[in-house]
């Protein structure tokens, strides 16, 4: 049961951080939002019996695609913005 | 107006293309055959317990060497992109004393880490992907450390291609050995004890090299984007 | 299920940014919703009710049959799918970072990331 | 066999330690990567060497020594050799061409060349679905890549929106792939077939999405804009790489996942494809810019196959031959689609108007040629006969929707290939090329692949015979000496032409077959002495000219289908090539090979709606055997009647045959428009049993031979040049011919077919004749010309004997031919066309009496005072052509009854037409009458011969006075040559019937045109150039797929 409880929580957190990576402004925070998407996501895979996914996700997913971006973005400092 | 309805259409479109499957939707409670003979043999002729291990390394093992290509393809590309015309000199000031510290101390045990995680992919979650990711993570805290790694840089590129070439040839091992059949199977070594580290045939060393691969392959990704694309 | 619903609404989502997003980086930050919504999916399509890991330790049932081979009682997950998902996120960050290179280049080219800026080339 | 994973591994290793390699040197690493390509090309083909001798040969591997779908299984059979061969053979060939970018790029690059085509041959083998997603990841993102070595601006955009599409197309593929496992629970294509087919909606959309992904990968319209601007901007090597490779690969994929597709599926996808084929190439119309242009091309090129490939399937062929004919299309592309991707590379022109550049370069013009001509579907070139087959298979299946479709675009891409053709071959420039090795040799290699391909293709297929291969190879051996003297050349030709006709074409031919053999190669090889007045090599005429003529005969002799459609191919493209040669021929030409193709499309159409032939017997030998019904009667009769320049489809003609150079508008105008007689004859007996002159169908022909008898006539009044008044004169006679067919009756074919055999002689004559005037006076105005009767007086005495032949007064053959083709309308009861016919007759004095009058006599002009009687060589035709019309006009029977003989086999002769020595006796219930040439000619010539005397012996007393100079008295007129007084000779004629020649089909076809035109301008506007508006594009044609697809 609390399972299922953690698993809607995790749901919603990443349904609602994506709604927000879409509508905020700035795109350092859409940024954000994203990688607490694939965190959430990893997590869920955790609670689907899915640990090689999970792990792979969290370091990949969420973290090297994350350094990725703010690297990207230092190159473009000033455009990144709508 | 008429852009964001059509954008407006278009999402609810590819919902509705969704429908009928989720409408016909549920959770399997049982395995089909593939898979149950997936679990099966994973266990019985390779002797790995990790199943997805077992999938991913020796089954589909083409995939995983398509895999590692397309992150080759990627550093390959994001190098080739924002390649620098001459080595320029880093002018950023240097790191605080306990960055510099933390970062020379820690590198060595999170690249450890690393290869702990490739090293144990046939038997516990984790493999040659997450490993590497982890080795880079350690380089990376190297370059925002930015501990000078000019020695690391042709180290990077030598076991990129080097770990992709033994990958290879591991896997031409199998066709010599094994026969025409068996590009990429691992048991040309023995199977060893169920649960050692040192077992179920060439896998480990397969997902280690994989792990080293990808690690430099990660690891040049970075390099290239923290350097790139400031020359045109 | 719930899963698969929430992946799917992630794509959408992701799709929704792409589609209305100017900016280059938000775009492709669509791109990479998109992307984690895709495993998801794939994820909730191999999930078994009530299965643990596939990964056979002590967590899983095994016994013992008459030829000397393990037979698995214990439920697990499709480890298919699973094996499919890692190789498409790291397709995915291939895919990513190529992309944001792109972006990277181009922004020294044109000095602009809004992809409305960019539509030379056309009919 | 060969392994294939040793070809990956190869690859792969090669592709890791490039890097090191590069280190050593970097031209080490480029021929490492050739060496690479060429071996896994050659790999392919000891494959396909293997496999031809061991058929039974197991093809698939597994790795990881368990076996599929536990493993992942490699297959590489038949069509997987010939892909593995051919791509790397062109990845080598682009490898070499972007030779000079790998130098300046370094390692990466080549090492991401290397991977594309990993992926490609991934792509090619593997017979597991997820493993394909992989290499098609490998593929596009290796193909990503490589776009940034030409990293400007725009490619750079491209690629990202390349990029985005991509991305799109492969998640979609990748759900697809993962729900349809839900269902299928195997990712192996072989096992996934054997199973019992899944009928829920979710595996439906399963299989939609999976099938779609692949699809937008193949770019098809309208959700491909994003590879249109890739075209457009990407290193030239690269596009070639994109549309040959890429696609390819991609291509094949679909092609494996097709069996797994429902019905409904395939049918909506492929409708897709031939949207894409029509609205590419009908986009392509108005693109100027070259590589947009091919871009345009090489999307509806894969729609193409991608149409084909499913059409096929869903007709239910077996695979074998759906694979053959989609591997001819797929061919020509690769070959022809690359090389002129690299040929744009090598002229650095983007501007299709300047690619006049190659003109300076015979050698890449004719490469440009090949690669243009293949790709629409010449022969003989493997595209050619994949589009008969294909158009064949669907007569045969009704199938017309597709076929409409097919013929639709394939006149589109003629259109705009022709175009470039023209501008590359008729263009202004002096500028010259720069040409390195590494980007030609690709292109030699390619165009030579292609022609030796095409030979190989041509002589495995069965149904052609030996006799249609002469005309390709006469046109390939006199291409090699074309730089000998002309004169040689002549000769040559005259007696390989008389050798072949004497003792191949004419033995096996009826009497009907004989003669029109003679009127076409006998007309034409008396002809080519002129083609031997030019000084010097004269390049490019005689692999043109001798191609025609072998074309010709084979026309006749045609037992076939496939063996006539063939012939007048090859008889098309080398009148075409003829035209080309014009100075300012370029729109004429364009013109001719348009309506052409329109009427070959409407034959090819009526083919496959007729009955197979009896192979051995000649097509106009079958009429008691086969029966043909009216629709491919009529699609028929309209491509002959194109071809004869029918009033309402004649648009051609004028501009064909007066921009041609003289020669060549003397045999389009004497001999090339007879095949089309001989088309038309061959309809006429196919249809006879059915048909008699009182049908409506023949009324109409009638009437359309009228009314072209008539408005060319009334045409040829009002021209101020000659070669116009002579096209004009031209269509006009063959109009006459259409009447005496639409008659059938023995006496009408009879005269239709003495007018046809006259035309020949007397529209030779007067066309040889005038080629002296314009070549000696430099014009081809009437109103400029005068006089030159003292001159070239053998020139006036030819154009005399012609127009009396032409005009129908004694005691010429023409008035035999005329005769003839009245008492046979009247014979019928025809009054109203036997008067408009009459009308016509009495117009063409006007116009007649203009050509000899204002040329010949009058004053001579200041300017032409030195002129000179014609060369011997233009001559030679003209005395034979005299002593031919002699021969006939004194002896008319010496014609008349061996035609009379040649029609009996098909309309038996009437008991009431007889002949009397020289006397034709009719005497028919309703007609009576006769006609002795002789005796008309003795009379004729007594009537003539009295006044002569007299007036020779006034002569004498006459005066010679000098040419006066007239001086103007006043102001000089602003266009002093409006002042002659044959200029605008007939003004008071026009005034009164000037609103009858109008230039209406003018004014529809321009409609026509520019309706196309502004339609392709408007389709271009959904290109808007903005990557999200192509994302979203691609989103929508996703729904609407879908929502066609209707899944419940």
């Amino acid at each position: 049961m609390p399972e299922i409880f953690a698993l809607i929580l995790l749901i919603v957190i990443s349904l609602g951080a994506a709604v927000y990576a879409v509508f905020t402004k700035k795109t350092i925070t859409a940024l954000i939002a994203s990688g607490i998407i694939s965190l959430s996501a990893s997590i869920i895979y955790l609670l689907m019996a899915a640990p090689d996914v999970a792990m792979t996700e969290a370091t990949i997913g969420a973290g090297l695609t994350t350094v990725v971006f703010l690297y990207a973005m230092k190159h473009v400092k000033g455009g990144e913005d709508d | 107006m008429i852009k964001y309805l059509l954008v407006f259409v278009a999402i609810i479109g590819i919902g509705y293309i969704f429908l009928p499957f989720v409408m016909e939707f549920s959770t399997p409670t049982k395995l089909n055959p593939l898979a149950t003979s997936y679990v099966q043999g994973s266990v019985n002729e390779l002797n790995m317990p990790n199943v997805v291990t077992a999938i991913v390394v020796t089954y589909r093992g083409l995939d995983t060497l398509g895999e590692v290509t397309v992150l080759f393809l990627a550093t390959a590309g994001v190098g080739f992109l924002l390649k620098r015309k001459h080595d320029m000199v880093n002018h950023r000031r240097k790191c605080s004393e306990i960055l510099c510290t933390g970062a020379s101390l820690l590198t060595p045990l999170i690249v450890l880490f690393g290869v702990y995680i490739f090293a144990h992919g046939h038997l516990s979650p984790g493999g040659g992907f997450q490993g590497g990711v982890v080795i880079a993570s350690g380089f990376l805290l190297l370059v925002m450390a930015n501990i000078s790694f000019h020695f690391s840089h042709n180290l990077i590129h030598f076991s990129e291609s080097i770990s992709g070439f033994i990958y290879v040839l591991l896997g031409l091992a199998g066709l010599v050995l094994l026969g025409a059949n068996s590009f990429l199977d691992p048991r040309y070594l023995p199977a060893g004890k169920w649960l050692d580290i040192v077992s179920t045939g060439a896998v480990p060393i397969i997902y280690s090299i994989i792990g080293i691969k990808g690690g430099s392959e990660l690891c040049s990704v970075i390099d290239s984007l923290q350097h790139g694309g400031t020359e045109l | 299920m719930m899963v698969l619903i929430c992946g799917l609404l992630l794509m959408l989502i992701g799709i929704w940014a792409m589609l209305i997003k100017k900016n280059i980086i938000r775009i492709i930050i669509g791109f990479s919703i998109l992307d984690t919504g895709t495993h998801l999916v794939i994820v909730a399509i191999g999930y078994v009710k009530h299965a643990t890991a596939p990964i056979v330790d002590k967590a899983v049932n095994i016994s013992q049959n008459a030829e000397g081979g393990i037979q698995v009682l214990g439920k697990v997950v499709d480890p298919v799918p699973s094996a499919l998902v890692l190789t498409a996120i790291v397709i995915g960050l291939a895919v990513t970072a190529l992309l944001l290179s792109f972006a990277v280049r181009l922004y020294k080219v044109g000095n602009s990331l809004n992809i409305n800026d960019y539509e030379e080339l056309k009919w | 066999m060969v392994n294939p994973m040793l070809l990956l591994a190869m690859f792969l290793i090669t592709a890791f330690l490039i890097a090191l390699l590069d280190k050593l040197h970097r031209k080490i690493s480029i021929y490492t990567i050739y060496a690479v390509l060429l071996i896994a090309s050659g790999m392919g083909f000891w494959q396909l060497n293997t496999l031809l001798y061991n058929p039974n040969l197991s093809v698939v591997v597994f790795s990881a020594g368990f076996s599929a779908p536990l493993s992942i299984s490699l297959q590489f059979g038949v069509v997987e050799a010939v892909l593995v061969a051919l791509l790397n053979l062109f990845g080598f060939l682009g490898a070499s061409y972007l030779y000079r970018r790998f130098l300046q790029s370094g390692a990466q690059a080549i090492a991401l060349y290397l991977l594309v085509l990993l992926g490609a041959n991934g792509l090619v083998l593997t017979r597991d679905i997820f493993n394909s997603f992989v290499f098609l990841e490998i593929l596009s993102i290796a193909t990503y890549a490589i776009i940034a070595v030409d990293q400007n601006k725009n490619s750079l955009v491209a690629g990202i929106k390349y990029m985005l599409a991509g991305g799109i197309s492969s998640t979609l593929f990748l759900i697809g792939i993962v729900l349809a496992y839900r269902y299928t629970g195997t990712l192996n294509i072989d096992t996934w077939l054997s199973l019992s087919p899944i009928k829920t909606p979710g595996y439906t959309v399963a299989l939609f999405l999976m099938a779609i992904g692949v699809f937008i990968e193949l770019k098809p319209f309208p959700a491909n804009g994003w590879a249109l601007d890739l075209y457009q901007s990407a290193d030239k090597g690269v596009a070639s790489l994109i549309s040959s490779v890429n696609t390819a690969a991609i291509l094949f994929l679909y092609y494996k996942l097709m069996p797994l597709f429902t019905p409904a599926l395939l049918e909506i996808l492929t409708g897709a494809g031939l949207i894409s084929f029509v609205f590419g190439n009908l986009i392509a119309l108005r693109q100027k810019n070259a590589s947009r242009l091919l871009g345009y091309s090489s999307t509806a090129q894969t729609g193409l196959l991608v149409f084909s490939l499913g059409a096929l399937s869903l007709l239910g062929l077996p695979q074998g031959m759906v694979l053959r004919i989609a591997l001819g299309l797929f061919i020509t592309n690769l070959f022809a689609k690359s090389g002129l991707f690299w040929l744009c590379g090598v002229t650095k022109r983007n501007n299709l108007q300047d690619w006049s550049v190659l003109r300076s370069d015979s050698g890449l013009l004719i490469i440009f040629g090949i690669f243009a001509v293949a790709l629409m579907g010449f022969p003989p070139f493997p595209s050619f006969f994949a589009k008969w087959q294909i158009i064949q298979i669907f007569g045969a299946s009704q199938a017309w929707m597709w076929m409409a479709g097919l013929l639709i675009g394939s006149l589109l891409e003629v259109v705009y290939l022709m175009r470039w053709l023209g501008f590359a071959a008729k263009g202004e420039s002096q500028s010259t090329l720069e040409k390195p090795f590494s980007k030609l040799f690709p292109l030699m290699v390619s165009a030579l692949g292609l022609a030796s391909v095409s030979y190989y293709l041509t002589l495995m297929y069965p149904q052609i015979g030996t006799n249609s291969i002469y005309p390709i190879m006469a046109f390939i051996l006199f291409g090699l000496i074309d730089i000998l003297p002309v004169k040689l050349k002549g000769v040559l030709a005259i007696a390989a032409l008389s050798l072949w006709g004497w003792f191949v074409l004419l033995p096996p031919l009826p009497l009907m077959g004989q003669l029109f053999a003679l009127i076409l190669v006998g007309g034409s090889i008396v002809q080519i002495f002129a083609f031997m007045r030019y000084q010097g090599a004269a390049e490019g005429f005689f692999p043109s000219l001798t191609m025609l003529i072998f074309a010709l005969g084979n026309i006749v002799l045609a037992s076939t289908k496939l063996q006539f459609f063939l012939a007048w191919e090859l008889m098309t493209l080398a009148a075409y090539l003829l035209i080309l040669k014009g100075k300012k021929a370029r729109v004429a030409a364009l013109l001719f090979i348009v309506f052409s193709s329109f009427g070959a499309y409407l034959m090819l159409a009526g083919f496959s709606m007729m009955p197979n032939t009896v192979e051995g017997y000649l097509i106009i030998l079958q009429a008691n055997f086969m029966a043909i019904d009216w629709l491919p009667a009529l699609l028929l009769g309209v491509a002959f009647l194109i071809k004869m320049g029918a009033v309402g489809v004649h648009y051609w003609l004028p501009a064909a045959y007066s921009e041609a150079d003289d020669e060549t508008s003397s045999i389009l105008s004497s001999v090339l428009s007879k095949a089309g007689v001989f088309g038309l004859l061959m309809v006429l007996i196919l249809i006879s049993r059915f048909v008699s002159s009182s049908s409506i169908s023949m009324m109409a022909l009638g009437w359309i031979g009228v009314f072209t008898a008539f408005f060319g006539a009334l045409m040829a009044v009002f021209q101020e040049d000659a070669k116009k008044l002579l096209a004009y004169s031209s269509m006009s006679q063959l109009g006459y011919i259409v009447v005496g067919l639409s008659l059938m009756t023995h006496l009408g074919w009879v005269s239709a077919l003495y007018l046809a055999v006259n035309h020949l002689f007397f529209k030779g004559l007067i066309f040889m004749a005038m080629a002296a005037v314009f070549l000696r006076t430099g014009t081809r105005n009437m109103y400029e010309m005068g006089g030159l009767i003292k001159k070239m007086p053998i020139a006036f005495i030819s154009v005399l004997m012609g127009i009396i032949a032409v005009s129908g007064v004694p005691p010429l053959s023409g008035f035999g031919s005329k005769w003839f083709i009245y008492t046979s309308l009247l014979e019928q009861g025809r009054y109203l066309q036997t008067a408009l016919v009459f009308f016509s007759s009495a117009i063409a004095f006007l116009y007649l009496y203009r050509l000899i009058h204002t040329v010949f006599l009058g004053q001579a002009k200041p300017n032409q005072k030195d002129v000179k009687e014609a060369p011997i060589w233009l001559i030679i035709p003209q005395g034979i052509f005299i002593m031919a019309i002699m021969a006939i006009s004194v002896f008319p029977n010496i014609i008349t009854k061996p035609l009379s003989l040649a029609v009996g086999d098909y309309i038996a002769k009437p008991e009431w037409l007889n002949w009397d020595g020289y006397n034709l006796v009719l005497n028919s219930p309703t007609l009576h009458g006769n006609w002795n040439g002789n005796l008309v000619m003795y009379v004729t010539m007594g009537v003539f011969i009295i006044p002569l005397i007299w007036l020779l012996l006034v002569n004498a007393r006459t005066q010679k006075v000098k040419q006066f100079n007239i001086v103007f008295a006043a102001e000089r007129p602003y266009k002093p040559w409006t002042t002659h007084f044959a200029y605008n000779m007939f003004a008071h004629y026009e005034k009164a019937l000037g609103f009858l020649v109008k230039p209406r089909v003018t004014a529809f076809y321009k409609g026509v045109a520019e309706g196309f035109h502004s339609l392709s301008a408007t389709l271009a506007r959904i290109y808007t150039g903005n990557g999200q508006t192509y994302m979203l594009h691609i989103f929508l044609y996703t729904i609407f797929l879908y929502l066609l697809l209707g899944v419940k």
